[in-house]
């Protein structure tokens, strides 16, 4: 669950992690009476879940009150890469003197949190890397006794800092290392960590994710995850209980494994375009299956949809019941094929066929796509 | 022999109890697996399809010699539950528990490391070795067959396709191992690769990787550099677009790291072959074969 | 810093531990509005920071509202071992099947917290442990990984607990392993812990001691701590930056460092009676040895003050200053007899003598104390 | 030879440029203690006293040999500072400050157990060997001389009171430690009786011991059963009513622990000579002597 910058700024504020006056607004009024409260100069960013929205025009500066009003009016009608913009970030405009990167991150493979620092600030830490590998520093964290004190100095002291500043923002950073670890973060970053030509440090920006699978100790949270999601269609899905990532062809796809159902995308791939990814997960039902085919058929140009799925842990003969009756009660025209193995297949195999559904009693998936297609090309 | 399991290996069942717990308590048992234990707490006592029933692990300890335990507690007392075996000098965990806390994977890692102790997942289907008659987790039973072929899979259904696929074809598998599909795996695909390339039984190790993580990246150098078995693979998500995740927590190309190109490019020059498609991988094992 | 059981409860329910119903009332008027909240019978607790309160009178069943009227008002006026009663908590009456004792502390050897448990609830553990050690059970917790819950459930078996009820305890004191640590506890004691003949399990008292010196990381607590001291003189103590505790006899005591206040303490009560333990700390100023002397002699009995002080980390001749100035504007008649040894020491009994404090140049306490006694005799 | 510290025991000083920091170096100085750095995030590159700071402990190690390190920060950094100073492999710490978390202490304890470092405090005056001309922490050096009398206390100020009477009559000091008055302290009296009854200097060793807690008890029964020297003691807080804390964390008596009578019977069940008052103490050394 990724927060908005306003919400992470709220929680890095929380953590002693000093972030600009200033506050969201979701009227161009109300961003007229934050600009009052806080003072000009002011910068207005766009609070949308989408990289890259400074250069979609999602981040202007505001000297008067007549450009905080026009200026976010502007930015809160914004469209950026198909993300509706949800509100816009007043702040205060800092005079920046340096600009650093400070992150944590998961370093899947070791199995332990990272602290990454950059001199580079303001830039994606990726393009540094690339270009910079050198201006980068990172240590692994011990994850039962977390990031220490001195360790983080130890980075921070590579950026060049001194005096002071080194003891800032080495603070800054061993907060962020608390807050990773009681926030259950997946990534957390401050970029650009801002020092100021009056001296002050400030988190100019603020990213914050949440792992999932950790919503249940942070309820405050696990509230908002679901009206999070953007997508109309990835929402009703995740409220039928199936994983639905909204894709941009017309061949509607429901698998059973999120490995198998990256498999059959891929395969379909490379003859048309899969309308979704859908990843039934281990608790199959009647109705989950119901559910997950109406989320499929809600798009208006599906062609086809296959079902490809296993009878391991799920009971396969239950989730056709499901397809046939949307099949039925919905009046579904459009060919369904399927393929479905494992426990109780035979059982399966007859209920779906029984209903209209094609299917392909065999064990490659590249077969039973092949045959999706020779039914669609039939049908022209 | 295979690897991490034989067919002495007794097991215990953590949340045997449950619905999912004991429905494939049953399949592991019709399989064949000594499952010589449960844990539920607060059932001690109970029995499943046989298998007597403790409050602790400890407990079930005292009664019986234990090999390796199979978790299938709720998310949230995963952390605890496997604590609890490692404390109790359990060697093997299986965690097939989906939606584990990062954060508390990444203790269990740290823990287990410390003790020794491995623990495949969380999110893995399980171990099975089909010539041991022996499965630790969910995957279907007959879908597998005895043969050389070690297989290494994040994912679990696109397993039971592709071993289904090998049986067909007529080639069986010494042992198959879900590594689990989370951002944070327990033992990494390397460990695997180590333990495989060490087993008298397996001649060629097949990897069925996918998008996310950089696991496959850093088994390329090992290939390279140390295996002496030949490798063949495929990988799953050529199509997902950045910034997606599809369905497994680690199945996402982000912060330009984990495309299905840079793994497979790795691979390849580590002399890997790669599949194009999950059924081909077939025809690259019994090509290596021939060459061994 | 102890809570008051309420506050102990509003923590212990929101860390997962069952309460009964109730809530705290300052006066009669609102407790009967509470009753007729939480509904009857009840039970009225004084809250007070003094053990054996259930001996004194302070905790009384009430059938009716008039009863709950009557019974309040009368705990609220009660003083209890000379503590104020502080409040009442209103709680619904259990009916009680069996109740059992859980507990956390510190294993101060071992520096680990220690879990105990024990089949005999509602009596005092020390109790418990001198009558019927083999009641209680107990273990000692990992300080990075804290109490795991399967030793919970290894020790909640020891009570002979089984099924449901052995998992549900287990899940409680789980969770009273997770609070002590979140809350520094010092003692998080749930005792009893009741099981209710309808199968309900609640923590029918609590107690909560947090760690003195952790209370910056508990903002909430600290704002209360100093309010929290039930002795007027302790409480102003706390204000100069001294540690004072008030005792019933009428010598005066200012002592630099505890272990030297409490051997002070020990050789004047030989011959007579200390009027309060007082212990400076290692950060003396004029300021810090004038509150001292004029929270010792705020006592109106006082006859003698002992001052003993250390010119180690302290400096004593700025100590010395306050205390000259104190006695010359308050015009203290009382005698008062010093040693002061250390750095600065000559330089100190300059200043004490002129200001008409006698000095004793002697580096045994005992000498001291008796000239003290000497010049009081000669007094009579 | 003294416990723990020598006179070639080379020191750093962590939080050098805090007020009691500073003053504490410059007397720690002049007593002949050979302080080689000191550390103060962000303060790198200063001079206290002629001593260099540095902002790590690592960059502090790089150019100088390390034995000890003496804890000056607030209580709120005692942590930190404690595990860089372990983890920098330093493997004496003794650490004065005041008022550190309880389970901060707890942790520091554990951790240095682990790193087989040696932690005095918190809450300690610090260790001096006359002999060695050398003190870490504040004690007054003023106040002990140099002799074969082991001195373990509890207490600061009482403890330089006891050596003062000690001096007065003649009797000197192999090692003075100050063990920290709080409810926990990373070392325990039994482990200093440990070093002292291996210590060649020491003749005798004097406990200082208080109210509060049961060191004095666990140490009666390895007296009893273990040392070899003779063992005089003194105990602080006879008058001190049930509840009330006094002064120190650990001085209270409570739930039925820690009183003054309990630890005088146990260590006079040991055969440990106990004083009623503080000076006696020195006539109980004496006699000890004698009677070698």
């Amino acid at each position: 669950m990724r927060l908005h910058e306003y919400e992470a700024k709220e929680v890095f504020k929380k953590c002693g992690i000093p972030v600009p006056e200033g506050k969201v607004a979701f009227s161009s009024e109300e961003a007229v009476r934050v600009a009052k409260e806080v003072g000009l100069p002011l910068v207005i960013k766009a609070q949308v879940f989408v990289g890259g929205r400074g250069k979609a025009g999602g981040v202007k500066f505001a000297k008067n009150l007549k450009e905080v009003e026009e200026i976010s009016d502007k930015i809160l009608k914004m469209d950026i890469k198909g993300y509706k913009v949800e509100g816009v970030l007043v702040e205060k405009r800092l005079n920046i003197e340096k600009e650093l990167y400070l992150g944590m991150t998961i370093e899947g493979s070791a199995g332990k949190p990272a602290v990454i620092v950059s001199s580079e600030g303001g830039v994606e830490i990726e393009e540094t890397a690339r270009n910079y590998p050198q201006r980068i520093s990172s240590i692994q964290v011990n994850v039962f006794k977390g990031l220490k004190s001195y360790e983080a100095r130890f980075l921070v002291k590579k950026l060049g800092l001194k005096g002071e500043r080194l003891f800032k923002v080495s603070n800054i950073l061993y907060n962020l290392g608390n807050l990773y670890r009681n926030y259950d973060a997946l990534i957390a970053e401050v970029n650009p960590l801002v020092i100021t030509t009056e001296g002050e440090i400030f988190a100019a920006d603020a990213v914050l994710q949440v792992d999932d699978s950790s919503l249940f100790r942070h309820p405050e949270l696990q509230a908002k995850a679901i009206e999070r999601i953007p997508d109309e269609l990835e929402r009703e899905a995740k409220n039928v209980g199936v994983t639905y990532v909204n894709l941009d062809g017309d061949i509607g796809l429901i698998c059973s494994g999120a490995g198998l159902g990256m498999a059959t995308m891929d395969m379909v791939r490379r003859k048309a375009k899969p309308a979704n990814f859908l990843e039934t997960g281990g608790g199959m039902t009647k109705e989950l299956m119901a559910g997950a085919l109406r989320v499929v058929m809600k798009k208006k140009n599906i062609r086809a949809v296959f079902i490809n799925v296993y009878g391991g842990i799920n009971p396969i003969h239950e989730g056709a019941k499901g397809v046939v009756e949307v099949i039925k009660e919905d009046k579904i025209k459009v060919p369904i094929v399927a393929k479905a193995l494992g426990n109780r297949q035979e059982e399966t195999w007859g209920i779906l066929e029984e209903g209209g559904v094609k299917v392909v009693k065999e064990s490659r998936t590249s077969k039973a796509i092949e045959e999706l297609f020779r039914i669609l090309k039939e049908r022209e | 022999m295979a690897i991490l399991i034989n067919e002495n290996t007794k097991v215990i069942v953590q949340g045997i109890t449950g619905k999912v717990g004991s429905r494939q308590t049953r399949l592991m048992l019709d399989y064949g697996t000594k499952i010589v234990a449960g844990v539920t707490p607060g059932k001690g006592g109970e029995e499943i399809y046989g298998v007597p029933v403790y409050d602790s692990v400890k407990e079930a300890k005292e009664e019986h010699r234990i090999d390796a335990s199979v978790v299938f507690v709720p998310a949230r007392f995963v952390k605890d539950t496997c604590f609890e075996a490692i404390d109790a000098g359990i060697k093997l965990i299986v965690l097939v528990t989906e939606h584990t806390p990062v954060y508390d994977a990444m203790q269990i890692k740290a823990y287990a490391k410390t003790n020794r102790t491995i623990v495949i997942g969380p999110t893995t289907p399980g171990i099975i070795s089909p010539s041991e008659k022996i499965k630790i987790g969910i995957l279907p039973g007959n879908m597998f067959c005895p043969g050389n072929v070690g297989l290494i899979s994040r994912s679990g259904t696109l397993t039971y396709e592709i071993a289904a696929n090998f049986c067909e074809g007529g080639i069986g598998q010494s042992t198959a191992v879900g590594m689990g599909a989370d951002p944070v795996v327990c033992t990494n695909l390397i460990d695997l690769l180590k333990l495989f390339d060490e087993d008298g039984q397996t001649r060629v190790v097949a990897i069925v990787g996918e998008v996310g993580g950089t696991e496959e990246e850093i088994a390329a150098q090992f290939i390279k550099e140390k295996m002496s078995k030949p490798v063949v693979a495929y990988i799953a998500g050529k199509s997902v677009p950045p910034g997606k995740r599809m369905g497994h927590a680690g199945a996402i190309v982000e912060r330009g790291r984990g495309s299905a190109e840079s793994k497979m490019r790795a691979l390849r020059e580590a002399k890997v072959k790669v599949a194009e498609m999950p059924e081909n991988i077939v025809q690259l094992v019994k090509e290596a074969l021939r060459e061994i």
